[in-house]
This record gives structure tokens, sequence and C-alpha cells, in this order.
């Protein structure tokens, strides 16, 4: 910056609101002697149309290139002053506010310490004012097209709810069907349908509309760029099955391998070559990769000629604007030997539960362990949650509560003369209409048992014992049941840290996504342009999951409305010819906005604008001061410091 | 036409600045051929006086290494920037104090009572102490004075160059000579000789480093064997590399020893010590009080590792001083 | 000086939190001593610790250092960078002669406008009590 | 009565500033040497961390960094109760050697040298380096600098850095010497064996053959019979890096023998209110002021005293040498002064020798060479043989090994009495009649050159003459007149 700066400081009166304990005449002479100050006036109301004039007038009078206003938060009125000066011919950012009012007329009794006050942070103020720099705004084109990972209930409500609103997108599912977990519940709470056809209405509406591209058997592998201008690689595995085929149902006669079937949670078994589960979407088979031993015989067997065994897999490179993490969670597994998991087929888990219940499931809706039906039943609650083992998370998964009782009082009401006993440390439900169920299981004479201690579970021939200390009735009792229901809790999905290494955004301390903020901005990660819908970030039930699907697809239509992104300049940005590329930034920024790029055979740091926030860490964290945030420059900051008192500021 | 003068002086120094130039070996020579060297006190002699009568300015640029100790050096060294066009700061002791500036943690009280009474080998029971000024068989013999603190010699007159280096290497010293007598030299206060960039630029373990530099223990060196392979600071070493200024091509680094940062800070940076800790606190990948604090425990005297060299030059100078009032 | 010491604090505030905490303190007219000099950084992770030394080599007799709480952070974790390089920093002034108390970090949400007027009585009253800094230190001429 | 202060303006802060003062008749009565300088090294130590020290006390000596760097790390050893691999420690003894050969050459070239290989009466533009070149021939002048080079790039090659280096760590080095450079090291010690005896070679032709030079080292004015110190072996041959302290009296007789650890039994410090150096003495002696002889504790030490203080040198042709001088000067032990300088010449040949052994020794390539030490630091003590004489470096620490006391032994500070000593006797026999000129003031100077004090090198003059400034006072202190001394 080779000009002499010329700074003019601009004190308001605020009505009386600065005055009154500011000596605003003392205040405005003393700005006169500082230096590089060429003019300084106060006014009655600055952010005034007529006080505003004067401010433009005296910009091209005194031909000032920088300007102090001394007045209220810059909350108020920075932007009301940028404006005006930018129409006197200033470039916005050559402002610097002084903040007399809130921090210092409002706050202070005393006039003359007061005034004090108001003179300090003016000469602060211009201290820095006469370091700033132009500084021109950026804005990035928003690319309107959407990416949604995960073809759960959260997922599909976030793509329907955007291509409704005429916005097209990509959902990306990993499974060879859309779905979720939710598509494998039985009847759920409340509403008398099973969750296989709640999730089918969601399909069929994304399946029919233009606007959603989907990709299942897909994952999302590569990611660049940032918010707006995101490429994205998608790879999708072989399916080896193609819509030729009629679902005839040949091929899963004649495979010969048979392995347990995932979508019924183990309970069953299915076939190398296989459907899903009766609605999956799309309605086509798919092949094991693993399981098969390319035997041949699905092939032989096959009419329309629609299995093709050496079919290879695809990758597509998309553009997106904004990207929805829709991945969902796992259920708790718990480790072998857990209240006896895994010992014996007496020991299920709720969702295994839940699979037998369904009249569609493998039982067809008949509860039946090795062949009979138990005539009592324990539910150990809280598995996998409250911190009641040493595996367990230590938060509440929120929905196994409700989830239990809806079965219990399923099965009173299927085998009304089932003994039902509900071990739980702690019961939530929280959620509407679960009170009653909660009522209903008591009316329904189901025994409920506290602990504080988890139960311990010892497996007989005929029966299982439960082993638990009732804090209620401050006595050890001895449960004898014939099956145990465990109701596990949330998991973080798998392959999260996966996802998360790709997205390049953080982790909350339960390994769940994190939100930019937990209460203000709950459907959107740190990173700008990464949005979040169910159980993505923590443990939700369905009604929870959608509510994150629509909120998120909100927040994308409101970044494709505005067309593009607007970046506040006050950006980092690193020096090439001093940086020696020494990585301490990189680990500093939680957006991933810097790396370290080849510059001839040296390295030095990039900052990717569009990512960095502006935080300004990875400035204080360089060892060389090669990293400077505009606005915030060292020089512009310590000259600041250095106004503390007139020993230097002067 | 007539040649550069060039005149050479040491303050406060252990002499090792003089062996750097003498280690230029027979480029001496060629220095001989390009400029006249007029004031070199292990070369050559002059007495103040004979300074005095030079012409002010006359010396085209004179290169002064240690640090202001004595009131001698204060003089001495307002003197020469009288007589000369140029003053380069030369090694780290002039430019920010250098390791005796360390002796600005302690007053000058503390310093003489442990010299001369407490070391256990002393027999010293008239508790006798050094006297500026004592008269013995009648004649009067005096000490100079020794000052309150150290200071780099910036602190006592302007400074136009700096050379970094505790010594500077002679391939930095003949970079700055050769600046020096081409005249083609970058702003008034530049460091000459060395890089613009920090040491990592050169040091041939800085490909190694991950994306993310972070640590959970901090290592001394004496604590740790590490793998020559690997960037140090990722092993846990306190390589102060990535702060301080590169042109000795990573000397300490390739014995397998971290860098202390004798090069001292960047351009950009006002207090090295601040600066140095600022990124090493950083990368300690802990979040909570506890951990954090436990790995700074790793690190007793974070002064002493950080301010190794520039004590003298920090905000603060050395130990706070209040103004007597 | 006659009149009875009144210390200088420079305060580096964050602008997501005590910056707007201290606006609301202003809007609320709640009253607070006259001794802090704001300098508004975005996040208290650009809190450089130079700037610290320096702001008590040109006259402040303390230095408050306030961001968000934790997990709160804007930034989602600059206040813990800020958090480690003060923990370094304060035992490097135990070592240059410079009270622990002088420096202090705070963690002041925007909400809490009350908590930072009692903060910034505390830290007055402790400052007050160690008495002016008015360090000596050469600068370069 | 008259006052002379001889000022060696070389460097302001000191390293020796003389005051002769004159009895009514211009006879010198009294010369003082003082030290007008502290840097204060054993009090900021205090509260660094111990392992730092070899690094930090390096820095008292730009010329001689790696005696203080090997003490240091010498004395950490112990700190730390941890013995270093015998690689590592033979990887030190290279280094020290190396560094030995390179520093006594050049003060036998540079600095002290050129007195006699150019001659005290050669006019004083040709006492220095090049003066010499001109007198011993062009391509053995090259000869020196570039072997001084070698030497030097060899020990960054082994040491990081050859000034202020940081290879020394508790239990041993910081890295190994791979087999590629044991191969240049065999290469460079035989060139500096024959380099060191045609050092030797060089000074019998030059000053030996000259019988007005012998005369010289053998006057009176430049002997004293004091107790020498310095390091042996068990043999009690001159070892430099380790090994016990010998002290001999002057009749040549042992008087102690003694591990560094009791050296606080053995020697203690003098404090004077003219000048910032310590008079170390031997404690068991006393201090009986500047007197030499059998009562007064004043000591000796580098390369003469160390000859004297054994019984030969650990290596054949060094010891041939050792015989010879002995045989030469009338038997052990020498007190004159300027025998030093021949002594120097023997140590040379040492150190080549002893550096031509290590670098044959298979093991100095074992990559072991650090043990990481687990015992809890409490004190340590350390001591080599600098060129300038026996170095002792002792810390105490608190548990985390941060230093609480440290107190620094420095080989000059050894000889600082027996040199106020030389200056007083060599200005009161030399000084007479009020008469002062240039050649006297150079025997002056020659009497404590010799010992090629270190007092932060003040002496260290290319010239080979110390330029000096004289003003003689009159009684009431007024400035009668001032002599220059080679200024130009």
């Amino acid at each position: 910056m080779t000009e002499e700066p010329r700074v003019g400081v601009f004190v308001c009166h605020c009505g009386m609101n600065i005055a009154s304990t500011v000596d605003v005449k003392k205040v405005v002479e003393y700005a006169r002697t500082l230096p590089n100050v060429a003019d300084a006036k106060e006014y009655v109301f600055m952010c005034s149309a007529p006080g505003q004039d004067l401010i433009k007038e005296d910009v091209k009078k005194c031909n000032l290139n920088r300007v102090v206003v001394a007045a209220c938060s810059p909350g108020m009125h920075e932007a009301t002053f940028r404006a005006s000066i930018v129409e006197a011919g200033l470039n916005p950012y050559l402002l610097e506010m002084a903040n007399i009012r809130e921090q210092c007329s409002w706050v202070q009794l005393d006039k003359q310490k007061a005034t004090e006050v108001a003179k300090d942070l003016i000469r602060m103020a211009v201290a820095k004012a006469r370091l700033l720099e132009p500084l021109e705004e950026l804005r990035v084109g928003v690319e309107p097209t959407s990416l949604v990972l995960g073809g759960g209930v959260a997922g599909l409500r976030a793509s329907l709810d955007l291509a409704e609103r005429g916005y097209k997108l990509h959902l990306v599912e990993k499974l060879p069907t859309l779905g979720g977990k939710a598509a494998r519940l039985g009847k759920l709470a409340h509403v008398d349908i099973r969750g296989a056809d709640l999730v089918g209405s969601l399909t069929r509406a994304a399946a029919s509309n233009s606007n959603i591209r989907i990709h299942v058997n897909s994952e999302l592998v590569d990611l660049e760029g940032s918010v707006g201008t995101f490429k994205a690689k998608i790879r999708t595995a072989p399916r080896f099955v193609d819509e030729k085929c009629t679902l005839c149902g040949e091929c899963f006669r004649v495979c010969p391998i048979e392995v347990p079937n995932e979508y019924e949670f183990g309970v069953s078994k299915r076939k190398a070559i296989y459907l899903p589960f009766k609605e999956a979407y799309p309605p086509i088979p798919v092949i094991d990769p693993e399981a098969c031993t390319r035997c041949g015989e699905c092939v032989k067997v096959c009419e329309p000629g629609a299995v093709f065994l050496d079919q290879k897999g695809t990758e597509v490179d998309v553009a997106a604007g904004a990207i929805t993490l829709a991945t969902g969670f796992e259920p708790y597994e718990p480790p072998e030997g857990e209240y006896g998991y895994k010992r014996s087929e007496k020991v299920l888990t709720l969702f295994q539960l839940e699979r037998l219940l369904d009249e569609d499931g493998p039982t067809g809706g008949e509860l039946k362990l090795g062949g009979s039906t138990p005539r009592s039943l324990a539910f150990i609650m809280c598995v996998g949650s409250l911190g009641t083992t040493e595996k367990a998370h230590p938060y509440c998964s929120r929905m196994c509560c409700a989830s239990s009782l809806k079965n219990m009082l399923r099965i009173k009401d299927r085998y009304p003369e089932t003994e039902i006993y509900a071990i739980y440390k702690d019961i939530r439900t929280y959620g509407r209409g679960d009170e009653e169920l909660y009522e209903k299981t008591a009316e329904r004479l189901v025994k409920y048992v506290r602990f504080e201690e988890s139960p311990k579970v010892n497996l007989h021939s005929d029966k299982v014992d439960i082993e638990v200390y009732d804090t209620t009735l401050q006595e050890d009792l001895l449960i004898p049941v014939d099956a145990v229901v465990l109701a596990v809790g949330m998991s973080p999905s798998a392959d999260m840290d996966k996802v998360r290494a790709i997205v390049k955004t953080g982790c909350s301390p339960e390994g769940f996504i994190r939100e930019a903020h937990l209460k203000l901005r709950p459907v959107e990660a740190p990173a700008d342009g990464i949005f979040l819908a169910g159980s993505v970030t923590s443990p939700k039930n369905i009604v929870e999951s959608v509510m994150a699907g629509g909120a998120s697809a909100a927040k994308v239509a409101t970044l494709f409305a505005n067309k593009e992104v607007r970046i506040e300049p006050i950006i980092a940005e690193a020096t090439e010819e001093i940086c020696s590329g020494c990585a301490i930034c990189i680990a500093m920024c939680p957006y991933g906005a810097i790396t370290r790029k080849e510059k001839g055979e040296k390295m030095v740091a990039k900052v990717d604008k569009a990512l960095c926030k502006a935080c300004g860490t990875c400035v204080a964290a360089c060892p060389s001061g090669a990293m400077q945030q505009s606005g915030f420059k060292d020089i512009q900051v310590m000259a600041q410091v250095a106004a503390l008192t007139e020993r230097r500021g002067g | 036409m007539e040649k550069p003068k060039i005149a050479m002086y040491w303050c406060a120094s252990c002499g090792g600045c003089e062996e750097a130039t003498v280690d230029l070996a027979e480029k001496i020579l060629d220095l001989t051929s390009l400029a006249d060297i007029v004031f070199w006190p292990v070369a050559l002699d002059f007495k103040e006086e004979d300074v005095e009568k030079l012409p002010d300015g006359s010396i085209t640029a004179s290169l002064i290494n240690g640090g202001v100790r004595m009131t001698e050096h204060e003089h001495m060294v307002k003197l020469l920037r009288k007589k000369s066009k140029i003053v380069v700061a030369y090694g780290a002791c002039s430019a920010w104090g250098g390791v005796p500036g360390l002796l600005n943690l302690y007053g000058e009280e503390e310093l003489f009572s442990r010299v001369y009474r407490e070391i256990p080998t002393v027999e010293n029971p008239e508790k006798v102490t050094p006297q500026r000024s004592i008269k013995v068989d009648d004649v009067e013999l005096k000490l100079p004075d020794v000052l309150p603190r150290l200071l780099p010699i910036d602190r006592v007159i302007e400074v136009d160059y700096y050379v970094p280096g505790c010594p500077p290497t002679p391939e930095v010293t003949w970079k700055a000579v050769e600046a020096l007598l081409s005249g083609t030299l970058p702003p008034k206060g530049s460091v000459i000789g060395a890089s613009e960039k920090s040491l990592c630029d050169e040091c041939p373990l800085n490909e190694t480093k991950p994306d993310k530099v972070l640590i959970q223990d901090l290592k001394r060196p004496h604590q740790v064997i590490p793998d020559p392979e690997k960037c140090l600071l990722t092993q846990g070493m306190l390589c102060l590399g990535p702060a301080t200024r590169g042109g000795c091509q990573a000397l300490c680094v390739k014995a397998r020893m971290p860098c202390t940062g004798c090069f001292g800070p960047l351009d950009r940076v006002t207090d090295y010590g601040a600066k140095a800790a600022s990124f090493v606190a950083s990368i300690v990948d802990f979040q909570d009080e506890e951990s954090i604090e436990k790995v700074m425990d790793r690190l007793p005297d974070p002064v002493g590792t950080f301010y190794r060299y520039t004590l003298a030059s920090s905000s603060l100078g050395g130990r706070a001083r209040r103004n007597k009032t | 000086m006659s009149e009875q010491f009144e210390p200088k604090i420079a305060l580096f505030a964050c602008n997501w939190c005590t910056y707007a905490a201290m606006d609301l303190a202003g809007t609320s007219r709640m009253k607070y001593p006259p001794n802090f000099r704001v300098i508004k950084v975005m996040c208290s992770g650009r809190v450089d610790p130079q700037f610290i030394l320096e702001a008590f080599r040109d006259g402040a007799d303390g230095v408050l250092v306030a961001g968000c709480h934790p997990g709160d952070c804007h930034y989602t974790e600059g206040n813990y960078k800020a958090l480690r390089r003060m923990a370094l920093l304060k035992r490097m002034l135990e070592t240059l002669g410079i009270e622990k108390e002088r420096l202090r970090l705070e963690w002041i949400s925007a909400a809490e406008a009350a908590r930072f007027v009692k903060v910034a009585h505390e830290m007055v009253e402790q400052i007050k009590a160690l008495g002016p800094l008015q360090l000596s230190v050469q600068v370069r001429v | 009565m008259k006052e002379i202060v001889i000022n060696p303006i070389t460097r302001l802060e000191g390293h020796g500033k003389i005051v002769l003062v004159l009895d009514d008749a211009g006879n010198c009565k009294k010369g003082y040497l003082q030290v007008p300088e502290i840097r204060g090294f054993e009090k900021f130590a205090e509260g660094r961390h111990a392992e730092d020290m070899p690094q930090i006390t390096s820095r008292i000596c730009g010329v001689c960094p790696f005696a203080h760097h090997m003490a240091s790390t010498k004395a950490l050893d112990d700190l730390f109760k941890v013995e270093p691999p015998t690689a590592a420690k033979k990887v030190r003894e290279v280094a020290y050697n190396i560094f030995m050969l390179e520093d006594h050459a050049l003060h036998v070239y540079f600095l002290g040298g050129p007195d006699f290989i150019v001659g005290p009466t050669a006019p004083k533009a040709e006492r220095n380096i090049l003066g010499v070149i001109a007198k011993v021939g062009k391509e053995v002048g090259l000869k020196v600098i570039t072997m001084r080079k070698k030497l030097r790039k060899t020990n960054e090659m082994i040491a990081g850095r050859t000034i202020h280096p940081v290879l020394g760590l508790p239990g041993g080095v910081s890295r190994p010497i791979s087999s590629g450079e044991a191969q240049e090291i065999k290469k460079l010690a035989d060139e500096s064996l024959d380099f060191a005896l045609f050092t030797l070679k060089t000074f019998k032709d030059i000053v030996l053959s000259k019988k007005e030079y012998v005369d010289l080292i053998t006057s009176d004015a430049y002997t004293h019979r004091t107790y020498y110190m310095g390091l042996v072996d068990e043999k009690n041959k001159v070892n430099f890096y380790d090994g016990k302290i010998r002290v001999v009296s002057p009749s040549g007789k042992e008087f102690a023998r003694f591990d560094v650890h009791d050296y606080p039994e053995n020697v203690s410090e003098h404090v004077e209110p003219w000048t910032y150096v310590k008079f170390p003495f031997l404690k068991k002696v006393g201090w009986k002021g500047f007197v030499d002889g059998e009562d007064s504790g004043i000591m000796s030490v580098a390369p003469l005293a160390r000859l004297n203080a054994s019984d030969g040198m650990a290596t054949p042709q060094a010891q041939e040498a050792y015989e010879e001088m002995f045989k030469t000067l009338g038997g052990k032990p020498v007190h004159h002064t300027l025998a030093n300088h021949w002594a120097r010449t023997i140590e040379m040949i040492y150190a080549a020798e002893r550096f031509k052994e290590l670098a044959n020794d298979p093991e100095i390539t074992n990559p072991n060479t650090r043990n990481l030490p687990t015992a809890v630091p409490r004190v340590g003590i350390g001591v080599v043989e600098a060129p300038r004489g026996t170095l002792i470096h002792q810390y105490e620490t608190d548990d985390r090994g941060v230093i609480k006391k440290a107190n620094l032994l420095v080989a000059t500070q050894h000889n600082s009495a027996r040199m106020a000593l030389s200056v007083d006797k060599a200005a009161r026999s030399l000084i007479k009649g009020g008469k002062i000129d240039d050649g006297m003031l150079n025997m002056v100077e020659m009497a404590f050159r010799a010992y090629d004090p270190c007092h932060g090198c003040g002496t260290h003059t290319l010239p080979g003459s110390m330029p000096f400034m004289i003003y003689v006072y009159g009684e009431n202190g007024a400035l009668i007149e001032t002599v220059k001394r080679n200024l130009p």
C-alpha cells in the first residue's frame, strides 16, 4: 500500500446515548491530534441520512482513504457505513469501527473515565485503520444439483423435498436397495403400517421423480471442491442382474449357496442370488459377489437371460453444489456372550424380534424360537446405551424404549398369556403417544424391574435365568424366562469414518458427525455445503429422522436459491514467497481448507478460499508469519495493540 | 576506482563469529581483493581515537558481532554507526543477544554472588568481589561497567542489515558479503545471506511429514532415539525448524538433533519465542486442560528453549524489569 | 500519579461470543469498570502469544483473552488452540517475571453478559491488588 | 611513580589488559593482567535443561567449542548415570582429537607460532600467517590452510557443526559414523599424522636450530617453578578425553592423582577485586599470593603442564618427541613458559596418532551409539583436557533434569595465576629506567601469549603480535606519554 493513509474519524452522539457519558467534543479534538488523521467530525446521528452524507462529503473533500466511525457496535451499523463509503468511492473494507456505545457509554457512569475509554478505542481503531487494505468480496457460483448419501427414510425425505422444489439430485445408496433400516421393521407404533410399506411410499415417489437420479449398490469414493462446486465420484458395484428380470424366482431356487440374511438381521437365510425383500427398490435381484461361486446355475435357468456373472462395476463423476449425509446408523452389536448373545437362540435383539413379529417375516409373524413359542420373555433395555456395559455407549439411543414397548404389546395381543418382564435402567418415552404405550404395558401386566448393575443372564438348556438387583424392591431377583430380547441401541454407521474422511468433516465424541452448531445449526456440518439428515448426527427415531431430512432439504434449497455463495474476504492466505510448507497450519483448520501443494520441487500451503471460514487459527499457529488473515493481519492487530497506550500508539 | 571499506567488530561474543569468518578460508583472500578491511580486531588494529579520526560515513559497511554487554560496547557501536554507511548485525548475539542474552533472566547482584561467593570451590572469606575501580598499592585499577542487561545492537543503534546464525555459516557469510559489495541490497532492516523461508523448506525431512502435524507428547533430545528418516517434530522432538529462518541447510537435523533456532525468526515475526511457543502449543493434540498441562510438564524450561538465542530482543527483553516509580 | 491506579487491560474478544456478550451488557445497561480496551478477533484461536507480550510491553497491566465455551466454538475448535497456547504462555510469563494473574483466559458465551461483568470486576480487582506493571523495555532504535 | 596501561584493544571487553606500575626510577615494580569481562554462564545455566548444556556452554568459546561441548557431555553421562556404548565413546574421541589437532595448528601457524617461525624481531607486518607462508613457502602455507579446512569439515560431518557442535548427548552421540564416512576419515587420519610430523620438523628447523631462540625459551624471564596439572590414563600417559587428574610438584614429584569427582577437595578459587577472572589453586597447598615455588598453590595447565604432569605419551612417535624435548631442555619438569609451543607440536603428533588408531578401529561405524538414560538426575561432573588445559563442568539438577547449580572451571582460568606471574615477572625483568620500547612490550606480551590464553580468545590475532596502546601516567595520575605499538 503506497499511498499515505488519510484517516477520517467520525464520532456519533447517538442522540444522548453516547454524548451523555462521553465528551464527544474532547474526543473529536483528540482524534484530530492522532497521526494520519486528516479530519475528525461529530454528528448527532451518524447512521442517519445526513450523517452518512457528512461522511461521504468529507471523504471527497479531504480525499480520505480510510474511515473510522466511532459509534455503536459494528453489529448494528457496520454494513450501513460500509455502504456509505462505497458510495463515496472507497472500498468497503477501508472502514474500521470504534464501539463507543455498547462497550463504552452504556456501561460507564463517570463521564471523564468514559471519555478516556472512547479516546483509547478511537486511537486503537485509527492505528489499525492506517494499515487496512482494500479487499474484494469473493463469490462462488452454485451448481443447483445436490448429492444425497443414504437411501433411508431421512435420505428419501431430503431427496423428495428437494426434488419437489425443482432441484436435481443424485441419491446414492450403498446397498442394492433403497429403504434403510426402517424398511425392515414390522408394524410401527401409533400408525398401523409396516416399516416396509412406510418406506415404500417414499421410494415409489422418489423412483417416479425425474429430478432424482438413484444410484443403488453405490458409494461416494472421492470428493473435490467446496460448497457450490463439489465434484463427486460415485462407484456402482455390479448387480449381475438387469431389468429384463421377471422375478420368476427360478434362480433363487437353483442357487446352491445359502448365507444368513442380513435384511432379516440373520434370523433367516438367503441365497447368493436374492431379492433383499419383497418391496425392495429397484425390484431386481442381486448377486452377492462374496457368497457366489460362479457356478452358473442361475444363468442356465434364467429365461429372459437377465443374469451376467461377468458384469463390471461402473464409476461416474457428478457435479454438485451441496451434499447431504444421511448414511444412518448400525444397531448396536453386543459382543458375543454379552447377556448370552449369540450363545443361544433364546437370546435375540430387538431388531430380530421385529422380523419375527412381521407378518411378512420369515415366520409370518409367528413368535417361534427353535420351534417353540416362549411363554415368558424378558426385555433387557438400554443394551449398548447409557453405559450399562463396558462396551455400551454413554448416550441414550432414544428409539429403543418405545420400540420395545410397542413389541411387548404386540406379543400381548397375539399371545395374551405370555409373561413379560421389562428389565430397564431408565424408561424414556418422550415421543408423542409413547407414554400411553408405557401405561398400556402396565395395564397388560408387563413386570418392570429397574437395575443399576446390569443384569446377568445364565443360559440353561431349557430356560434362561436372569439375575438382577431390583433397585425398587431393593432385593436380588432370579427371573427364569424362556427367552430374552435385548433392546439394542444405535451405533454410528460402520463406514462413518470412511465417509467422514472423504467429505472431510469432524466427528462428535460419540463418533457421529458433528453439527456446525448443536442447537442453532443442527442439520449443517461445520464445512459449508455439507448437510446432515437423520441419525448421522445422533440416535433418532423415524419421526426425527424425517424431520431432519426435510430440514436439510430446506437448507440446501436456500443455498441453491441464492445461486452463488458470497465469501467474506477476511480469509487466510499463505504468502508463497515465505511459506516453507512446514504443514503446521494444516492440522489447525477445522474445515480441511489447507493443503500442501508442490510448487516447483518445494511445498507451500494453499488455502481453499471457499472452504476458509476466517477463524485465523492457522495464522496464530503459522511459525513463519507466511499465513495472514485479511483484515486481521499480524501488523494490523499489532498496531491496534501498540496503540493501547500513547507510549507507542500516539 | 576506490575499493569499498569494510570493518568488522566484536562485542560480547564467543569468538565463534570470527572463527566463522576465518572458515571462509581461501575466500578471505578473495574478500581482501574486493574490499579494504579497514578495521578487524582479530586481524588489524585501531584504537578508538583512530576510528574517531575517520570521516563520518567513510566505512562502507561495518559487520558487528556480539551483543552489547559493557559500556565500552555501547560507546563503540555508536561510534561505528557514525562512521559507517551500512551497519550489519552479524550473528545471533548482535542481532538478538544470543545465548549470553539468557543472563537477562537474572540480575547483576545474583550473578556476582553466585560466581564470587556461592560456588563451592570459591575460597573467599573476605567476600571480595571485583570492583569497578580499586586502589592496589596506590595504583587505581579500573574495570569496565557491566550494563544491567545485554542488548542486541539494534537496541543501541540503527541497524541496516542482519546476518543470522550462531554462528553464520561460511556460505551465508559469503552471500551476505556479496550482497553488500554488489550494492544491490534489499530494504533496510532486512536479513541478508540467509533464506526467506523457514528451515523446513531446505530440510530433507520436510516431505516425510504427515498431512496433519500433531503431537501427543514432547520429548527432550536425551529421551528418544529418533528415526533419522522421519521429521523430528512429528516424533515429538522439539524441532524449531518451522519457526526458524533457513540458510544453514539443516546442519543439526542432519546430525539427528532438533533445530534450536540459532538462525532466528522470519521477517514478519516480532517475538521469536512467542511464535515458536505458539506453533508448538498449537499442535499439542489434546482438548482438555489436564492432558495439555501434562504435555507442557514435559518441557520444564520453555523460556530457555524457545528464547535460546532471542531473549534479549524479545518483547520483554528478559525477566520483566519494573520502572522504579 | 496521585489519583488511584486504573489498570489498563487489553481484551482480545471473540467476535461471536464475548464481543457479543459485551454488546449485550451494553444494551442491558449493565456497568463494569473502565479498564478494558477491546481488540476484536474472529476467534480466540486467532490470538497469537506475540500479541499478548506486545500488549504487556506496550503498557497493558493485564490481558484477558475470551472465547466461546469448549465445544461451542463458532469454528468448532479454535478455542482449544487458544487454551493450548495460553497454557504454555502462562508458564513462560512466570519465568519472565509477570504474575500469571495478569493473563487470563475466559469462556464467555454471547448470552453471558452478566458473566462478563463479573469477570471484569474480578480481574480489575486482582490487577489493582498487583499494582501497575510499567515495564521498562528497550525497543529498536 | 608511574602507571602504564597496556590495553589490548583487540577486544574492548577485555580478555587481558595489562597495567604496569613503575617506581620513581622507572623500573617496573608490578605488572597486572586484568580480565575485565564476565558473561555469567554459571548463572544463566540455572533453570535450563541439563541436556542442553553441551550446546549452551560451547558458546563460552567459539574457538574451542568442542572442549566445553565434550566436558559438558561427559558431565551429563555422569549426571544421568548412563554409560555410552563403546562406539559412541570412540566417535567422541575421534572428533575430539581432530579438534585438538586443528586448534593447536591454529595456534602454531596463525597465532603464537609466527613469533618464532618469522622471528620476534621481524617486521610486524610479516608476523602473521602470511609471513609464515613467506617463510615456509606457499605450498606449505596452503597445506596448512587446506589441512585445517579438511579437519574442520570432517568434524562438521561427525558432529553436525564444527563451531558449536551438536553431537553430545548423555549416554552417547546423536549419530553414528557411516562406513562411507569412515573411509574419508581414514584417509584424513594418514594426512593428519604427516602434517603433525611436518609441523614438529618445521618447528625444530626454524626454532630449535637457532641458539637465540633456545636461549629465549630457557631465559629466566619466562620461567616459573609451579605445580603442573593434567589428565593421564592408567599408565600416567597424556590423555585429552578421559582419565585421572594428576598434579606434579615443581620438583617433578607426583603431588596428587585424583578422580575429577574429588576436584573440590583439591582445587579452590581465589578472588581478586581488580579482575573478573578467578584464580584456581591447589587447596592442599593453599593460596600464598602471586608467588611460585613448592609452597605456593599456583598451578599451571595446557600443553607443557600436561607433558610435565605425565610420564609420557601413549603413542610411539609422540613419545619419541616427548623424550627429545625433555632431554633438550634438561629433564622434567620444564618450567619455561615458552616451551609450551614445543609441547603443543608434540601434542599435535599424539592427537594425530590417536586419531589414526581410532580411524582404523572398525568399532567407530557401529550404529549403536546411544543408551537412553533411566536414572533420576542429581549431580554430574565431567572433565576433558582442552587445548588450553584441564576443563571441568559440574551440574546439579532437580528430578526433571533442570539445572539448579552449575560450576565451570575453565581451562585458561587454571593458568590465570601463573599468567599473572609471567606478566609481572617479564615486565619487571624487562622494563627498566622508564625505557619502554616496542621489543620489550612484545616480550611482555609473549609471556602470556605462550599460554594461548582464551579469555574469549582475546589474544588470537592474525598478525601474531598484539597491538598495544600504552599510556604512561605520572604520580598524580596525569597522562605523561602514550606509546603506540604497531598501529598503521
